[in-house]
């Protein structure tokens, strides 16, 4: 299972075995939607994800 | 040498909310068998008295302070003033002593002066005394017999601050904190300002300035720089529990979100009470006291103005917890070599 | 057959306030392994997403409910009527099924036609389940495999007058009970009611009549004598957790008030989660659910008014842990024959 880097907290994200590029994965850390970019190397880019209102 | 199967402990001072919190704590702890409570006001009667959550989990009955026996380890949950006005009397009776107290949180008598506004009992001592926050003084407190608990403000500021302190990323000439309390922290003395119809609601201003707390704070994030300059200011909120510190520093441009999350990971990853809590999904996207009431956890999270290098970080711990009771049990754990967690596996309650 | 070292236990809707607290209680639990929690919504999400206070405590991800592996116990937390829908397929999946909904709790279609205005999927099975309620039926529990939580306000309700009924000292024609509850109760739908705007600090007569937990409290306080005519209203109060239910029986002139101390005496002396609390001393004199936020415990408390033979009973609980999630693990217990505290040792917190 490789890792990758979590471009916005650099934690290490953990890829499973049939991870696609072009998924999408969370980071455990900071919760942040992340695309799958590539498998070689593992790397992910910020998902656009929509603004989800927070209420406050 | 290997950690005791158990090991005998007693509470000084077990009928305030501290004390209370410690024995709730050490009553269920599978390495400590619970010796005595004292408590000169309801020596004789059942602890339920004043801890009715323990009613029906204990038989045990408050003692006298002259009927306190030899044991293990001793916690002093007693008004400021007391422990350092009778410490080779606790000492006699136990190797380690856990001093909740102000009494010996501080290294130089001349600070503590400042602050408490009068002279140290026994100064000599102060030195010796290690503060008892594991996170940052894990070792000394291993071999130390002293143990000093921290003020419940301080351990939640410091431990915000700590990594980046510790990593010199912050600008030390300016530190600000507003830092949010409930009425637990006062203890359990009644007064006009605690009267219900007074307190209920309350979003009272009891320090703007001045908190004693501030020296501690100053005192552990100096780390071997300069001194830090810490602008401290505390309201008491509508909680019983719980501290929510929020403190602005400036930080160079060069360290961006990335880097912070790198200093915080370095020294937080493996502490097993501290999380990072900086979350872009669900309700609780930053620290918040309320989810950690009755747990050990201090949650640590941050929040950078890329425009103007400010840095905010919110800190949040149950007061009698991480604050105090909860500490003591932890570091009561470390010095003895025991499992740190045990007896603090509690994660808090939600919803709450 | 002795009990088992330790069982497979999975939770079906683990996204509830119910299912997260009984995730709490069965990760802690040193008998229980936790193999899925499943929420359709949440399928892959790190738990804590729904479950801040578990955050650190786990790395568990919700599953889809297709994926369930079979378990020694499921534990239903689904929304009314699901799980009397699939039923069937819930059993092929393990031996000992916890329903925390409203689905099993009646055992006759009529009452249940009457309380919740449709007919039941699987009338036939309502037989077979047990009011899983230990105090109550201890030993059905034990064989049972399908296994039914209480309403949280019946629950309260019951276990205070239980004793009273089974011993036949009040008057079955006119039962008036009062119950305050908090706002987790209503499960974590939101909607305008429950708005922090217009839901805080709300006194909110939300079923002054026609509770659905009406029927449960009729049903279990039959024993064998005339159907009781229980006249129930709820009010929903400023608070998350909790419930304190108020009765006002009458009973005969001849039973004393040590009469009555005797009656709860004889059936909850030996209930390890049971207290009766009727104290001259001390600021909690009777039951109050403050206290017991995260512990298991009822508490049952009563005041005679010797000129008219009037009883008010009161007792409260923790809405989702005696009131649902915590029950739910004690019977659990007794069906697998854990010691019956087992994982349900919190005693809940003071000062909070």
């Amino acid at each position: 299972m490789a890792n990758a880097e979590c471009p916005i907290c650099s934690a290490e994200v953990a890829f499973e075995a049939d991870t696609e590029v072009g998924e999408i994965v969370e980071c455990e850390e900071c919760g942040a939607e992340l695309e799958v970019k590539s498998l070689e190397p593992p790397t992910l880019g910020e998902a656009p994800d929509e603004e989800e209102d927070w209420g406050e | 040498m290997s950690a005791p199967a158990t090991i005998r402990a007693s509470i000084v001072g077990g009928s305030g909310y501290v004390g209370g919190e410690a024995l709730r704590l050490l009553l269920a702890h599978e390495r400590v068998d619970v010796v005595q409570v004292t408590s000169e006001s309801f020596r004789g009667k059942l602890v339920h008295q004043t801890h009715p959550n323990l009613r029906g989990h204990t038989k045990l009955k408050f003692s006298g302070v002259d009927d306190l026996e030899a044991v293990d380890v001793l916690f002093l949950c007693l008004p400021h003033g007391e422990a350092q006005g009778r410490l080779a009397h606790y000492a006699g009776l136990a190797d380690r002593l856990v001093d909740l107290s102000a009494d010996f949180r501080l290294r130089s008598p001349e600070r503590y002066r400042a602050a408490y506004g009068h002279d140290h009992a026994c100064p000599e001592r102060l030195a010796e005394a290690v503060y008892g926050i594991p996170e940052l003084h894990r070792d000394a407190i291993r071999d130390a017999s002293l143990i000093s608990g921290a003020g419940c403000l301080a351990t939640a500021t410091i431990l915000g601050l700590y990594p980046l302190a510790k990593a010199d990323v912050i600008d030390r000439s300016a530190i600000f904190v507003d830092a949010k309390v409930g009425s637990s922290a006062a203890g359990n003395k009644p007064s006009l300002a605690t009267h219900h119809a007074e307190r209920s609601g309350a979003f009272r201003s009891f320090a703007p300035t001045g908190h004693r707390h501030t020296a501690e704070i100053t005192q552990e994030l100096t780390l071997g720089g300069g001194e830090p300059v810490v602008h401290f200011s505390a309201t008491s909120v509508e909680a019983v529990r719980g501290i929510l510190a929020t403190a602005q520093v400036m930080v160079d441009p060069s360290v961006d979100e990335k880097a912070i999350w790198k200093i915080y990971r370095e020294h937080y990853g493996d502490e097993p009470f501290l999380r990072i809590v900086k979350d872009r999904a669900g309700v609780y996207r930053y620290p918040e006291f309320k989810l950690l009431a009755g747990s050990n956890h201090c949650d640590v999270g941050f929040e950078r103005a890329a425009d103007t290098g400010r840095l905010v970080v919110m800190s949040a711990i149950d007061n009698l917890m991480k604050g105090a009771a909860g500490n003591g049990v932890q570091a009561m754990n470390v010095a003895f070599g025991f499992p740190e967690t045990t007896g603090l596996g509690f994660p808090g309650l939600h919803p709450v």
